[in-house]
C-alpha cells in the first residue's frame, strides 16, 4: 500500500509539472464581457480561454437564405416540460426560417458533465448554431468557447453563462432578476409583513440559489418579514409537499411560501389544499401556468411567474438564423414575428430579454404551456 | 444417552434485558423513541394530532415500497427498479387520466401492471441467472426510459378527486396498514412467505427441499412490483400532479428503510414491523429536521450519521447477543 | 459439418467473454461509421476517450472494491467534494499544493471511514457507503453555500486541456493508470489478497491475510482514485460544482459488471472495466451524433447490460451469481 | 424377481469436458437397503443428484415403479415418493428446525394458513424417534452440526416417502447417533421402505445393506449380496486394485516440545485446555461432535478470540495470536474441518491457493515473483502428488482429495511446522484417505508436528501417537497410543467415564 500511495503521488507530481511546463504558451486576452455577477472568480475562469471571441466572426452571415441552418439544442434536463415547451417554440422557428433542429437533448437529471458530453458531440456533429440552457454558468465556460473556437455560433438562453464567449443570450431575466420579481410579488402578497419560507430544488444548483440570494436579498428591505426557513426538495414533488406540511406544522403563522424551482409552486399548493389552510397560506414563485391552473383558480396560488419557454426558444432560434444569414446579433427592439414578438436588449449588453409574464386568476388558463 | 440440544436451549432464560434484546426491531424502537423524545423536547409542535398525521402521510409512500424491498432483499436480492417502475406507472396513469378512467378501473389497472412490470424483472432473473442487482440497474434504466418517452415528459394536472383521495387523510397510513398486515401475515402463515426466507437463507438447500425457487423468485419479484402499484396510487393522490419522472432516488430511501429495519443483505433475516419501523424512523428524522428548524444544507449529514448510529446500535445488539449466547 | 448449436456451445463459448465485448465495440464502430461520417474521426475519438477518462479512473477503483466483495456509492460525492475543499483552500491564499495534500486528505479520511464501518463494525457496504454519501454532500453544501468554485491556479486548467506528444492529459493518466492497477491486480500481493478477499473471506483469513485491514485499504484507494478524477474533473471544467458526480456510482457500478467483473466478489478486472466504461461512452456518443435522445439512450444501455450480463452467465453452465458477500 | 421399485437403465451424463457417469444401471427393490459405494469422482453425487431431481439433462432412463420417469425438478421427485439426504448440510440457517423439517411441505390450515402448533408438535414427535431434544422453533443456526445433520434426516422422514436416498448420512455424526440411524434405517425397512445408502464406512454398509453396488470412474462395476460379500472384494471393485490400508507405526521421539498450551479457554466453548506437542508427533484429538475441538484449534490458530490461557513455542513464552496472521508468523498452519468454505478459494487456481499464506505471512516483497512461484507450488505439487494437469487449474475442479493436498501445501509451502489438522479426511475416498495417511506419516518423520481432530476412531488411533479427548468443552483424557483402546475413548468422549 505506501509503495502505492508513493506511486500515486509520483504520478500526479509528474502531471502538474507537465500543466505547468504547457502554461506558458496561453493568450490572455479576455474579452469585453457584461458585468452582471461576475465574483472574482470570473478572471480566474477565463484565464486559459486561448481565443478572443472575434475569432467567432467568420461565422457571421456565412449562410445564405437557401442554406438550411443546422442547429442542436442542449437544455438541463431533458424531458422536463419546461424545456419541451422552448423546444416546441425552437422547431416553430426552424420550421419558419428554413433551419433545422438536428438534436434536442440534456441529461436525464441537472447534470453539466452530461450537458459537455452533448456540446461536444454536437462539436463533432459540425451543427451552425448551437443553444445551450445550463446548469451551471461557470463549469459550462471551457466548452461553450471550445464550441465557440470550432465555428459554432452558440447562444444560451434562459441560463446564461455570462463569462463565456457565446455570442448572445436570449432569457427572460438572469436569476437574480427573477428572483428580484418573486421576492417583490411575495412582499406585495404578505403585506410586507409576517412570516414566509422558501423552498428550491437542488441545494447545488446555481440557478436556483442566486434566485433564493435575490430573494432574501429584496426581503432584507422588509424588516417585518421574516424567513423562517430554507428547505430543499431536490426536485422531489412528493418530498416537496411533505416539506411545506412539515413547515406548517412548525410555523402556524405562516403567510407565505415561495419556491424557486418549478416543482415548487404546486407542490407547496398542493400540501396547503390537503392541510385545508388555504386563505391562511399562500404558495407563489415560478411556475408554469398549466401545472397551477387549478390552485390559481382556487386562490391558493395568487399569482406565479414565468414567461413563455416557447416564445425563448424561438427567438433563441431566430437570433442564430439571423446571425449567420446576415451577421446581425439582436438589437433592442427587434422584432421577431407574431409568435416571437419584440425583444429588450440593454445597451452594451449582449443579453436579450423576453417579456416575463405573471400568471393570475384573470389570464391563467391562455396559455399552453 | 441423550442428546443435549442446543446452544439456544440452554439460553433461553434470562433477565428482561435478555428477552428484550433478543427482539430484532428492539434497537429500531429503541431508536424511534430516543428521536422522537429529543424532537418532542424541542418542539411543542411535534406531539399533536396533526403532525403525526403529517407524518403518517409522508412515510406511506416509501413504507410500502420498503415492504417490496424487504421481501427482495430477504430473498437475498436488490430490487432497484422500484423507482423507475413508479415514474412508468405514473405515466401509464396519466394516459388513464386523459382517458377519463374511473379510479375503479384506473386503481386495479395499475395494481396489474406494477405486478407485470415486477414479474418481468422476475422472469429476468429467472432465466438470465444473474444476480438481481445486475438485472434491476439494467430494469431501472429501461424502465424510466420507457416512462420519458411514452409519456413525452408531459404532466398531468387537475386530477379528478378520486384519484387524489389516496393520498389525503388517513387513507395512505390506513394502506400502509393494510398492505404491512397482509404482507406480514403472508411472510409469516403462508409457504410462499416461509419459502422467501428460505430461500435468502440458502437457495440450495431450498431447492434441494423442493421449493419452487424460480417460481417463487417471480412471485416476490411481482409482489414488489404490486407494492410499487399500491405506492403510486398513493403518490399521485398526494402531489395531486402526473410527473413522469418521478422516484429518483426512491429505491435508496426503500433499501434504507429495510436495512434500518433489520433486514439483512445476507438473506433470510427481516420483518414487515421492523420495515415499518424503518420507514417511520426515516419520516421522523424528516419531520423533525424541519421542526428542529434544522437548515437544509445540514440535513444530509444528520440523516447519514442516524443511519450510522442505528446500524452501529444494531452492530452493538449483535455482538451483546453473541456474548450472552457463549455465557 | 459442426451442427450450430454445437459450435455454439463448444467453439464460441470458449472465447473470452471480453473478447466478445471487444467484437461488439468493433460491430458498433463500423455501424456508427457508416451511419455517421463524424464518427470515425481522430477528433471523435480523442474526445470522446478524454472524457471517460475521469469516470474510467473512478470505475478502477470501483472494480477493486467489487472485486473485494465490496460496494461503493460514495465515489460520485468524494469526486465533487475534493475539487471544493481545494478550490476553496486555494481562494483563501493557501499554497496550492498543500490545497491538494488537503483534498487527498479529506478523500483518504471518507475512505477510511467506509472501510472501518464496512469491515469493522460489519455494516453493509451498500449501506455503510450510502450513508457517508449523504452525509458529505450535505458536507459540500455547507462548505460551499451551494455555489460553484472557480478559484483555481492559472494553470490549472492545463492538466485536463493539455497535452503530451499530441495525446491528451487525461487519456495518458488514465492509461497509465490502466496499465498501473492491472499490474498491481495481476503482480502484486495486494492484488492477489483482493482477489482472495473477494473469492472466500473466511479462507482469505484463515491464510493469514489481514482482510479487514485490506478491506480498509481498497476503499481508502477508491477514495483516492475518485478524489484524482475529481482534481481532472474540476481542471477540464475550470470549476468545482457541489452538485457534480450524483449519477456516477451508478455509471461506474454498470461499467465494471459490463466488463465482467462479478457482483459477489472474487472474479474481474481492470481491462474488463475500461472495456466497459469505452462501450457504455460511444453508445451515448454514437446515438447523440445521430440524434437519439438521452432517454432512448438509457433503454439502450439497460438492455446491453443485460444482454451481455446474461451472455456472459449462460455461457458458463451451472454458474451461479446467488452468492453475495456480507463482509 | 418384482417389478424394481426404482430402476435406472444406461444413465449417461457428461459435464464439460468430464464424462461423469457412463451407463450406469441399477434397481432396487421394494423394502430394501442398497448400499452404493465408490471412490470419490466415482460419481456417486452426481447420481444421486439426477434421482434427486437436482441436475438435469441426463441421457438414458429411469423407472419408477415399472414406469418411465423423468426427474427434472426436486418438487416433483419428492411429489412421487422419494426423498433425499445429501451429504453436504442443506438446512437454511435462519429457519426454524420444525421449518426445516417441512419445507415446502408446511401443514396448514384451512385458507392456506400455516399451521405452527401441528407444524412444531409433528415436529417434536419426529425428533424424539430421533432421540433428540431441541426446541422445534430454534433457529437451525445455534444448533451443532450432528444436530443440524439430523434434522435433515427428520426432514426425509417426515416425507412419507417410499424410497429415501442417504449419501453419507453419518459423515459428522458421533458413534451413539450413528447407531440410533441405523436403528431407524433398520426400522423402515422393515416398514417396506426403501433405502439406497452411500457411504465410506464400511461397518455401516455391512450392518444395514442387502445389497451392495458399486461405481467406479462413472461407471456400473457390480452388484453383491451383503451377505456374500468380503471387504477385500468391494474394495477391489471399487478402487480396481486392493488397498493397502494399514496405519503405519512409528518410532516416536518424544524429546522435544514445540508447543505447550496452558488454561486455554474460550468461554461456552472450551476450558481449562492444557497440552503439549512435541516434535515429530501426531497428538489426535477426539471427542463427539459438538466437544469444542474445532473451536479450540480455532483459539490456538487466532482465528477466534480466546479468553484466557497461555502459549509456549518453540520454548519461548508468546501471547496466543489474534489473528491466524499472527499464528502464521509463529509457523503454525491450519486445515479447517471445511475446505470449501475455509480452505480453499476455490474461484482461484491451484498455484494462487498455495502461496497465499506463504504471501502473507512475508512482508517483504510488495510483487509476486511468479517465477518462483511457480516454481515453489510445482515442488509442493510433486511432493504431495497432487493430481492436476497444471497449476493454473481452478481450485474448484479439483476432488475432495486433491483440494485437501492443495490446503496441507499451503502450510508447507509457508514453512509452518506446527500443523493442527481439523477433520483431514472427511469427505473423501478410500484412495485418497491412504495418501493423506501417508503424506501425515512422512511429515512427521520430517519434524513436522501435528494436532489431529477426527471423528473417526480407527483413524484416531491408528495415526495418533498421543490421544487427547473432549468432553462438553473440557479434557477429560491425554491416552498413549498404544494404552488407549476404542472402548475407553468411546467412554470418555461420550462422558461415561
Amino acid at each position: 500500500m505506501k509503495k502505492m500511495k508513493k506511486l500515486l503521488a509520483i504520478l500526479l507530481a509528474a502531471s502538474m509539472v507537465m500543466m505547468t511546463g504547457c502554461s506558458g504558451k496561453q493568450a490572455d486576452t479576455p474579452a469585453p464581457q457584461p458585468e452582471e455577477q461576475t465574483g472574482q472568480e470570473a478572471p480566474d475562469a477565463k484565464q486559459g480561454e486561448t481565443e478572443a471571441p472575434e475569432a467567432g466572426n467568420s461565422m457571421a452571415g456565412s449562410k445564405t437564405d437557401a442554406d438550411t441552418i443546422k442547429i442542436g439544442i442542449v437544455v438541463k434536463q431533458a424531458g422536463a416540460p419546461y424545456f419541451d415547451y422552448a423546444a416546441g417554440g425552437a422547431k416553430k422557428a426552424a420550421a419558419d426560417l428554413n433551419a433545422e433542429i438536428v438534436s434536442y437533448t440534456g441529461p436525464t437529471s441537472e447534470d453539466v458533465n452530461q450537458e459537455i458530453t452533448f456540446i461536444e458531440d454536437l462539436i463533432t456533429q459540425k451543427v451552425d448554431a448551437i443553444l445551450v440552457s445550463t446548469a451551471d454558468s461557470t463549469a459550462i465556460i471551457p466548452t461553450i468557447n471550445k464550441a465557440m473556437d470550432a465555428g459554432i455560433a452558440v447562444f444560451t438562453f434562459d441560463i446564461d453563462a455570462p463569462d463565456s464567449n457565446r455570442l448572445f443570450c436570449i432569457t427572460a431575466g438572469n436569476a437574480e432578476e427573477s428572483g428580484t420579481a418573486i421576492g417583490e410579488s411575495l412582499a406585495k402578497a404578505v403585506d410586507g409583513a409576517g412570516q414566509v419560507a422558501l423552498l428550491t430544488g437542488g441545494l447545488g444548483s446555481d440557478t436556483l440559489n442566486r434566485r433564493l440570494a435575490a430573494i432574501e436579498e429584496v426581503l432584507a428591505d422588509y424588516p417585518d418579514i421574516e424567513i423562517v426557513a430554507t428547505e430543499a426538495c431536490d426536485d422531489d414533488f412528493e418530498k416537496c409537499v411533505s416539506q411545506v406540511e412539515n413547515l406548517m406544522q412548525t410555523y402556524p403563522e405562516l403567510k407565505a411560501v415561495a419556491g424557486v424551482s418549478t416543482v415548487n409552486p404546486p407542490a407547496a399548493a398542493m400540501a396547503i389544499k390537503s392541510a385545508k389552510k388555504d386563505g391562511q397560506v399562500i404558495s407563489l414563485g415560478i411556475a408554469l401556468p398549466s401545472q397551477i391552473t387549478e390552485y390559481v383558480d382556487s386562490g391558493i396560488i395568487p399569482e406565479a411567474i414565468l414567461w413563455d419557454p416557447g416564445v425563448m426558444g424561438y427567438d433563441a432560434v431566430a437570433a442564430a438564423c439571423d446571425y449567420l444569414r446576415n451577421g446581425e446579433l439582436p438589437t433592442d427592439g427587434k422584432d421577431y414575428g407574431e409568435y416571437g414578438g419584440k425583444i429588450v436588449v440593454e445597451s452594451g449588453d449582449s443579453v436579450a430579454y423576453i417579456p416575463s409574464i405573471v400568471f393570475t386568476k384573470d389570464n391563467v388558463h391562455d396559455f399552453e404551456f | 444417552m441423550k442428546n443435549s440440544g442446543t446452544k439456544n436451549v440452554r439460553k433461553e432464560t434470562g433477565g428482561l434485558l435478555d428477552t428484550l434484546i433478543r427482539i430484532p426491531e428492539i434497537t429500531i424502537v429503541l431508536f424511534i423513541v430516543i428521536v422522537s423524545v429529543f424532537i418532542g423536547i424541542q418542539s411543542e409542535s411535534f406531539f399533536t394530532t396533526d403532525n403525526f398525521v403529517n407524518i403518517s402521510k409522508q412515510i406511506a409512500v416509501n413504507g410500502i415500497l420498503s415492504i417490496g424491498m424487504m421481501l427482495v432483499i430477504i430473498a437475498k436480492g436488490v430490487d432497484l427498479s422500484i423507482g423507475s417502475v413508479l415514474a412508468l406507472l405514473c405515466a401509464v396513469t396519466g394516459t388513464l387520466v386523459e382517458q377519463n378512467a374511473p379510479i375503479w378501473v384506473a386503481f386495479p389497472a395499475i395494481l396489474a401492471l406494477g405486478a407485470f412490470f415486477g414479474l418481468l424483472n422476475g422472469i429476468l432473473v429467472v432465466k438470465l441467472k444473474v444476480a438481481p442487482i445486475i438485472v434491476t440497474l439494467g430494469t431501472m434504466n429501461i424502465y424510466r426510459g420507457i416512462a420519458q418517452v411514452y409519456s413525452g415528459g408531459k404532466w398531468t394536472s387537475n386530477l379528478p378527486d378520486t384519484y387524489i383521495m389516496w393520498g389525503q387523510g388517513l387513507m395512505p397510513i390506513c394502506l400502509l396498514i393494510i398492505v404491512a398486515i397482509l404482507f406480514a401475515v403472508i411472510m409469516k402463515y403462508t409457504s410462499f412467505g416461509r419459502h422467501v426466507y428460505a430461500i435468502g437463507s440458502n437457495e440450495e438447500s431450498a431447492r434441494l427441499a423442493g421449493i419452487r425457487v424460480d417460481r417463487t423468485k417471480k412471485i416476490i419479484f411481482t409482489c414488489s412490483g404490486l407494492l410499487i402499484g399500491f405506492a403510486t396510487m398513493v403518490f399521485i393522490g398526494r402531489t395531486g400532479v402526473i410527473q413522469p419522472s418521478a422516484g429518483t432516488g426512491y429505491e435508496m430511501d426503500a433499501i434504507g428503510a429495510a436495512v434500518l429495519g433489520g433486514v439483512s443483505f445476507a438473506g433470510g433475516k427481516g420483518t414487515v414491523l421492523g420495515t415499518v419501523l424503518g420507514a417511520v424512523l426515516m419520516g421522523l428524522i424528516m419531520n423533525g429536521m424541519t421542526l428542529l428548524k434544522i437548515s437544509a444544507n445540514y440535513q444530509g449529514m444528520i440523516t447519514g450519521l442516524i443511519i450510522v448510529l442505528a446500524l452501529l446500535l444494531d452492530t452493538f445488539r449483535n455482538v451483546y447477543q453473541g456474548r450472552r449466547a457463549r455465557a | 459439418m459442426t451442427k450450430p448449436r454445437q459450435f455454439w456451445k463448444g467453439t464460441f463459448a470458449k472465447y473470452n467473454y471480453q473478447f466478445v465485448l471487444l467484437l461488439f465495440l468493433a460491430v458498433w464502430f463500423v455501424v456508427m461509421g457508416i451511419v455517421n461520417h463524424s464518427f470515425l474521426s481522430m477528433n471523435n475519438i480523442a474526445t470522446v476517450v478524454t472524457r471517460l477518462s475521469e469516470i474510467a479512473i473512478i470505475a478502477m477503483g470501483m472494480t477493486i472494491v467489487v472485486i473485494a466483495g465490496g460496494f461503493d456509492l460514495s465515489v460520485g460525492t468524494i469526486m465533487a467534494m475534493v475539487p471544493c475543499i481545494v478550490g476553496l483552500a486555494y481562494g483563501q491564499g493557501v499554497p496550492f499544493a498543500v490545497c491538494l495534500a488537503f483534498g487527498f486528505l479529506a478523500a483518504m479520511a471518507v475512505g477510511l471511514l467506509n472501510g472501518v464501518l464496512i469491515a469493522k463494525a460489519g455494516f453493509q457496504p451498500i449501506i455503510g457507503t450510502l450513508a457517508t454519501m449523504t452525509a458529505l454532500r450535505s458536507l459540500i453544501y455547507v462548505i460551499t453555500k451551494g455555489k460553484p468554485i472557480s478559484s483555481f491556479p492559472e494553470n490549472y486548467m492545463q492538466l485536463a486541456h493539455g497535452k503530451l506528444l499530441g495525446i491528451p492529459i487525461p487519456i495518458l493518466l488514465m492509461l497509465a493508470f490502466a496499465v498501473f492497477f492491472s499490474w498491481i491486480m495481476s503482480h502484486t500481493k495486494f492484488g492477489r489478497f483482493v482477489y482472495a478477499t473477494g473469492g472466500n473471506i473466511k479462507a482469505a483469513d484463515i491464510a493469514g491475510i489481514h482482510t479487514a485491514g485490506l478491506t480498509i485499504k481498497v476503499y481508502v484507494l477508491s477514495a483516492i482514485l475518485s478524489a484524482l478524477a475529481g482534481i481532472l474533473y474540476s481542471s477540464r471544467l475550470i470549476s468545482a460544482s457541489p452538485d457534480a458526480g450524483a449519477n456516477t456510482s451508478f455509471d461506474c457500478v454498470t461499467a465494471v459488471l459490463l466488463g465482467g467483473t462479478s457482483i459477489a466478489g472474487g472474479k474481474g478486472n481492470i481491462q474488463g472495466t475500461v472495456l466497459g466504461i469505452i462501450i457504455l461512452n460511444f453508445i451515448i456518443n454514437g446515438f447523440n451524433l445521430i440524434g437519439i435522445n438521452a432517454y432512448w439512450q438509457m433503454i439502450f444501455k439497460g438492455c446491453v447490460l443485460l444482454a451481455a450480463i446474461g451472455y456472459d452467465s449462460r455461457r458458463k453452465p451451472g454458474f451461479k451469481m446467488v452468492k453475495q458477500k456480507t463482509a | 424377481m418384482a417389478t424394481p421399485l426404482l430402476q435406472l437403465v444406461n444413465i449417461r451424463k457428461e459435464f464439460p469436458g468430464v464424462l461423469a457417469l457412463d451407463k450406469v444401471n441399477l434397481d432396487i427393490q421394494e423394502g430394501e437397503v442398497l448400499a452404493l459405494v465408490g471412490e470419490n469422482g466415482a460419481g456417486k453425487s452426481t447420481l444421486i443428484k439426477i434421482l434427486a431431481g437436482a441436475l438435469s439433462g441426463y441421457e438414458g432412463e429411469i423407472l419408477w415403479k415399472g414406469e418411465p420417469f423423468r426427474a427434472n425438478q426436486t418438487w416433483e421427485v419428492q411429489q412421487a415418493g422419494i426423498s433425499t439426504i445429501y451429504q453436504e448440510l442443506t438446512s437454511c440457517p435462519e429457519l426454524s428446525v420444525a421449518e426445516n423439517i417441512f419445507l415446502g411441505r408446511e401443514p396448514k390450515k384451512k385458507g392456506g394458513i400455516i399451521d405452527w402448533k401441528r407444524m412444531n408438535d409433528m415436529a417434536a414427535e419426529v425428533l424424539d424417534t430421533l432421540h433428540m431434544h431441541i426446541n422445534p422453533a430454534a433457529r437451525v443456526s445455534s444448533l451443532t452440526v450432528a444436530n443440524q445433520q439430523l434434522i435433515e434426516i427428520a426432514r426425509a422422514l417426515t416425507m412419507e416417502a417410499k424410497l429415501i436416498i442417504m449419501d453419507e448420512p453419518t459423515s459428522s455424526l458421533s458413534e451413539h447417533e450413528v447407531k440410533t440411524l441405523c436403528e431407524i434405517v433398520k426400522k423402515l425397512r422393515e416398514q417396506g421402505i426403501s433405502v439406497l445408502y452411500i457411504s465410506h464406512k464400511f461397518e455401516e454398509i455391512f450392518e444395514l445393506s442387502d445389497r451392495i453396488s458399486v461405481l467406479r470412474d462413472g461407471k456400473y462395476i457390480g452388484t453383491r449380496d451383503t451377505k456374500d460379500a468380503s471387504l477385500d472384494e468391494i474394495l477391489a471393485m471399487m478402487v480396481g486394485r486392493s488397498v493397502d490400508m494399514h496405519f503405519v507405526a512409528r518410532s516416536t521421539k518424544k524429546e522435544e516440545v514445540v508447543l505447550k498450551v496452558d488454561n486455554l479457554t474460550s468461554k461456552g466453548f472450551f476450558e481449562d485446555i492444557s497440552f503439549e506437542l512435541h516434535r515429530g508427533e501426531i497428538l489426535g484429538i477426539s471427542g463427539l461432535v459438538g466437544a469444542g475441538r474445532t473451536e479450540m484449534a480455532r483459539g490456538i490458530f487466532g482465528v477466534d478470540r480466546v479468553d484466557s490461557g497461555s502459549m509456549v513455542i518453540y520454548g519461548e513464552e508468546r501471547r496466543i495470536p489474534m489473528s491466524p496472521g499472527e499464528a502464521l508468523k509463529l509457523g503454525i498452519g491450519f486445515l479447517p474441518e471445511d475446505r470449501k468454505e475455509q480452505g480453499l478459494v476455490l474461484m482461484m487456481s491451484i498455484g494462487e491457493n498455495v502461496s497465499l499464506p506463504s504471501l502473507a505471512k512475508n512482508k517483504k516483497n510488495f510483487v509476486i515473483s511468479f517465477g518462483k512461484e511457480k516454481e515453489d507450488v510445482e515442488d509442493y505439487i510433486q511432493r504431495l502428488s497432487i493430481k492436476t494437469p497444471s497449476l493454473n487449474q481452478l481450485a474448484q475442479n479439483l476432488s475432495g482429495g486433491n483440494q485437501q493436498k492443495v490446503v496441507i501445501a499451503k502450510w508447507l509451502a509457508s514453512k509452518s511446522k506446527i500443523l493442527i489438522f481439523d477433520e483431514p479426511t472427511r469427505g473423501i475416498d478410500i484412495g485418497a484417505k491412504a495418501e493423506i495417511y501417508d503424506l501425515m506419516n512422512e511429515l512427521v518423520a520430517q519434524d513436522y508436528s501435528i494436532i489431529m481432530i477426527s471423528s473417526e476412531l480407527p483413524e484416531v488411533m491408528g495415526m495418533s501417537d498421543r490421544i487427547m479427548i473432549m468432553h462438553e468443552g473440557k479434557q477429560v483424557a491425554l491416552l498413549d497410543r498404544d494404552a488407549a483402546s476404542p472402548e475407553e475413548i468411546m467412554g470418555y468422549a461420550t462422558g461415561a467415564m
